[in-house]
């Protein structure tokens, strides 16, 4: 409200200009992109920083002492520097770059979990995970001989955090929970639940994926163990992402994949590993990848997440209250704390040809089981259409959007 | 609305009113199809007497295009053995690729033609031929995962 | 020489400028880029193709109904129908996307090998293998008891054939062999190495991170069981590569990483995983990246492999030859079959102070162990500089880097 | 040749004629230092009388920017005891992120300055000082892993 509180002016229309994409036709219609849980969109920004990165800067970043290597290196790891500030971590050797958050999950499964867990464990997951917070664990569940707990979630989709807590028994060696849904939006109170974990010595990944294009993340404040995002939801560049984990556990850790940049020193007797980070990060990585990063990071500060969160909760109120008056529409989710997703059906029309003949309108929306079958089965449905929305969206485009399935509800009637 | 040429009128009535919806008594052939896009599901029971079928009918919760591809091929098969069955659905696959392919012999089929534009919702469309190979070849069940794009 | 057997006219020049990064200076003096091993340098087809895939069609490829993630999907998957035809797969379901040759061979490791191997089996590797074609395989033999052979090598550089096949004994439950080594650039006789591995029923895997930018790759004939590639080295963006493998073995091979994309259906109970190559491909992919491997993989036929291959053994002859003018200079592997790398040291300078020093004069070499620390080793040197050449590098450049090293070399002296 | 700046003469001389070059009979302390950056390895062996240095030698293959670094490291910190050293280094270490230092205080050292635009050959100048503290504080070894860019 006051400058104090919001000290970065927001002037939405301007933002949104800086998305050369959403500028475009579909259909002969205008562009009404409601698919951002899926991939956000890239500002200029982003896509001239990797432009420029391989039109002048490219290199490798194996410790090349030529200058073009200096300059992709520097590019490179002050993108690890930006990430660290912008998850509030303790330190930037706590952040392992990934090709995204199932990389990171995937790492925590092989690297921390395999070597803890024997028959009798247990890892705690919730009813409304990712698939990408679930098959590791089942996967590496079936490796140690470990089982997977599931805690519940209420009918409007918000955790049962007594219920959680109650299930973190000892046989619990790791607890697995999403930042926000998402398939409807809910924001889990991880803060809380972190503390319920720590004073039973139960370490909590979090999958915050949903959470980093959409408001602001304190490593520390939450209490949590492990943090996994994904570069390409927080409008940078596909293929890049990251496990922030404590120090203590990424010393821990084996390595997981072997290969160049990971060592310190190799013979075919003995192989010393390099410290954490680079002990995670085998091979080169995805270098214009992470530089486009950086500038996604940077971009989100100048645009102010805590502009992000309060624009997008007003959007969100509108979009609902708009979706409300279709005839015949189920809307799933309704945490009171929740991001600006919207999964919802009308009565009698499948999911899938509600998203055809939204396309048709110009509108892009998700239809399907968005890789959480287990919430489907929740709600006793095989898919849903969902909305979900980013700060670059408008009312009009909710407008054009609600018009649109009242157009496809009566052709489908 | 322009997707008018995809949920043309005939596909949207067979979605309305699908012809041959339903289970089917004393079924001597029966297949579920799963559509891993969406978990949609559809299941065929048929009737086959001398090699041809006598009759079929099919369930199951699905999207406009499934429903409708199901219920005008309960209609065109209806009678046929399976080599004519085959033969069929290799010209409605090569409608889908769009490739040549014999529209006549398609009948109203012909309607998914449009899913040259659609290559996602193809699968919807297939589901019902894979089911129904399915069943006929003596399968349990059946999935389109290998037909997706 | 006839056309018939270079029907694609090869125009260096023309070729040249397709590199924006190219005309850049460095250090005030025009680049010569010599760490093509490291990286190459993206044309400006495929950077143009990154950049209007984030302009214009940038969407999730994990099916999506809408426009936008139809065009990405066929974008995307249209770059696996041009890789199966660069390296003659038999399939396209046999090419599975990685972030690069690290994690392909990584993935074989985990996949293929692990659940395979016991005490007593081994792993056959060669003197001359990268990084990435050594620490996974330790990393695995660590994990079940199995061991590590080394096949030798000759002063050259040149793999002893013989040695190789005697030491496929029946311990050996895999082989893997670099096809082009990044440091002293011996091309290894792949199809000879098969059919010894194939007639004793052990399956190979060819590290091609090296030989992709600069010879024709045919899997087929070839006979290997397992390829792994990057694309980062073949002019495409950077996390983007491939495993190709033999239809039998992904089929047997359980699932790697656990994630979205990967699963036909899950439940908290059973998970049904998808078929390959989709059941190792967890999560959202590079997309902007693939797609931008797809029209380096057409540049690449456009210039012509061939053409490529002919300028650079041209090129390479050329260079050799006048580094053996420079007084001092000793030059690491001499093999007949041999890529354009020359690995060198002049005698009482070292590697690091070279590069330095020739990065002054604009010469971008790379200095180091180069990820092979055995090969180091084997040549009794900590570290050598390494002149890598590509296409587009020209006889010009290679005279001024001889000039600038022998500036360097009476500095130090 | 611009990088004269670096490889200026002094610099080029103390690799030419490293002093203190060599092994010391007698040392109380020793210790090795990798540069895992290239893998040169770097080896000093000190004699500390009274909590002073009395005498060191330094071996092992580098590269002209270790070598003279330790050359000239050697000079300097004859005589000295170890929190002298210590805070020596934190000059030395301010001098190469281009922070204010003194370089009177680091005299010849303050060649290295120059480092500022070569971040990844930094490294090449810390091994000595990281041999030296880790013998010192009577490590075995020591890397600069952890102060590379
Ligand atoms: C021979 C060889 N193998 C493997 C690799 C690893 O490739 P990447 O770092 O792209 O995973 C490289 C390149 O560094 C290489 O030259
Ligand atoms: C909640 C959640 N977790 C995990 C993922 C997986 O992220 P990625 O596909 O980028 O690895 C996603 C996105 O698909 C997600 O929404």
């Amino acid at each position: 409200m006051s400058a104090a509180i919001n000290p970065v002016p927001f002037n939405q229309a301007a933002r949104r200009a800086d998305f050369p994409l959403l500028s475009r036709e579909v259909n002969g219609k205008p562009l009404v992109y409601f698919d951002n849980a899926n991939t956000a969109q890239k500002p200029q920004r982003v896509i001239g920083t990797v432009d420029d990165f391989y039109r002048r800067h490219n290199a490798n970043v194996s410790r090349s002492v030529h200058t073009l290597g200096e300059e992709a290196t520097a590019a490179y790891e002050g993108t690890r520097d930006k990430l660290a500030q912008f998850i509030n971590a303790p330190s930037r050797e706590e952040v392992v770059f990934t090709s995204g958050t199932t990389n990171a999950i995937n790492l925590v499964a092989y690297s921390y979990a395999q070597p803890r867990l024997k028959p009798g464990d247990t890892i705690l997951v919730t009813q409304m995970e990712h698939h990408a917070n679930i098959v590791p664990w089942q996967l590496v569940c079936e490796r140690t001989g470990a089982k997977l707990k599931v805690a519940p979630i209420t009918p409007e989709g918000e955790l049962i955090v007594e219920r959680f807590v109650e299930l973190l028994t000892p046989d619990v060696k790791l607890a697995a929970v999403v930042h926000v849904s998402n398939v409807i939006g809910t924001v889990n109170p991880v803060a809380e639940l972190a503390r319920a974990c720590k004073s039973r010595g139960i370490p909590l990944l979090v999958d915050g994926s949903q959470a980093a294009p959409h408001l602001a993340i304190d490593v520390q404040a939450l209490g949590c163990d492990f943090y996994a995002i994904t570069g390409h939801k927080m409008f940078g560049p596909t293929g890049t992402g990251a496990l922030w984990a404590k120090r203590e556990h990424l010393e821990a850790m084996p390595p997981f994949f072997g290969g160049g940049e990971m060592i310190r020193a190799v013979s075919f007797e003995r192989t010393v590993f390099a410290d954490p980070p680079h002990k995670f990060e085998a091979g080169t990585p995805n270098i214009a990848g992470f530089v486009g990063l950086g500038a996604a990071i940077d971009y989100i500060g100048e645009v102010g997440i805590d502009n992000i969160r309060k624009y997008e909760s007003e959007l969100l109120a509108y979009a609902t209250d708009a979706l409300r008056s279709v005839a015949g529409l189920r809307l799933f989710g309704q945490a009171r704390e929740k991001a600006a997703v919207l999964s919802f059906l009308i009565d009698g029309v499948h999911a899938h040809d509600l998203a055809t003949l939204l396309d048709q309108e110009g509108v892009a929306v998700r239809s399907g089981h968005h890789c959480a079958h287990p919430l489907m089965q929740f709600y006793g449905v095989p898919a849903t259409a969902r909305a979900s929305l980013a700060f670059y969206n408008t009312r009009d485009e909710v407008d054009r959007f609600v018009a649109a399935l009242e157009k496809v509800r009566r052709l489908l009637m | 609305m322009s997707a008018a040429d995809l949920y043309r009128e005939n596909v949207l009535a067979h979605n309305r009113e699908p012809r041959n919806h339903g289970a089917l008594d004393a079924h001597t052939h029966a297949a579920d199809g799963a559509n891993p896009l969406c978990g949609d599901a559809l299941r065929f029971e048929l009737r086959v007497a001398d090699g041809h079928i006598a009759a079929l009918r099919f369930s199951g919760e699905s999207c406009a295009i499934t429903i409708a591809a199901a219920s005008m091929l309960s209609e065109r098969v209806t009678g046929l053995d399976a080599a004519a069955i085959a033969a069929l659905r290799a010209q409605f696959d090569a409608l889908l690729r769009g490739d040549p392919c014999d529209r006549d012999a398609l009948g109203e089929l012909a309607a998914f033609g449009e899913l040259v534009r659609y290559p996602a919702r193809r699968q919807c469309a297939q589901l019902p031929w894979a089911t129904l190979t399915a069943a006929l070849n003596g399968a349990a069940s059946a999935t389109t995962e290998k037909d997706s794009p």
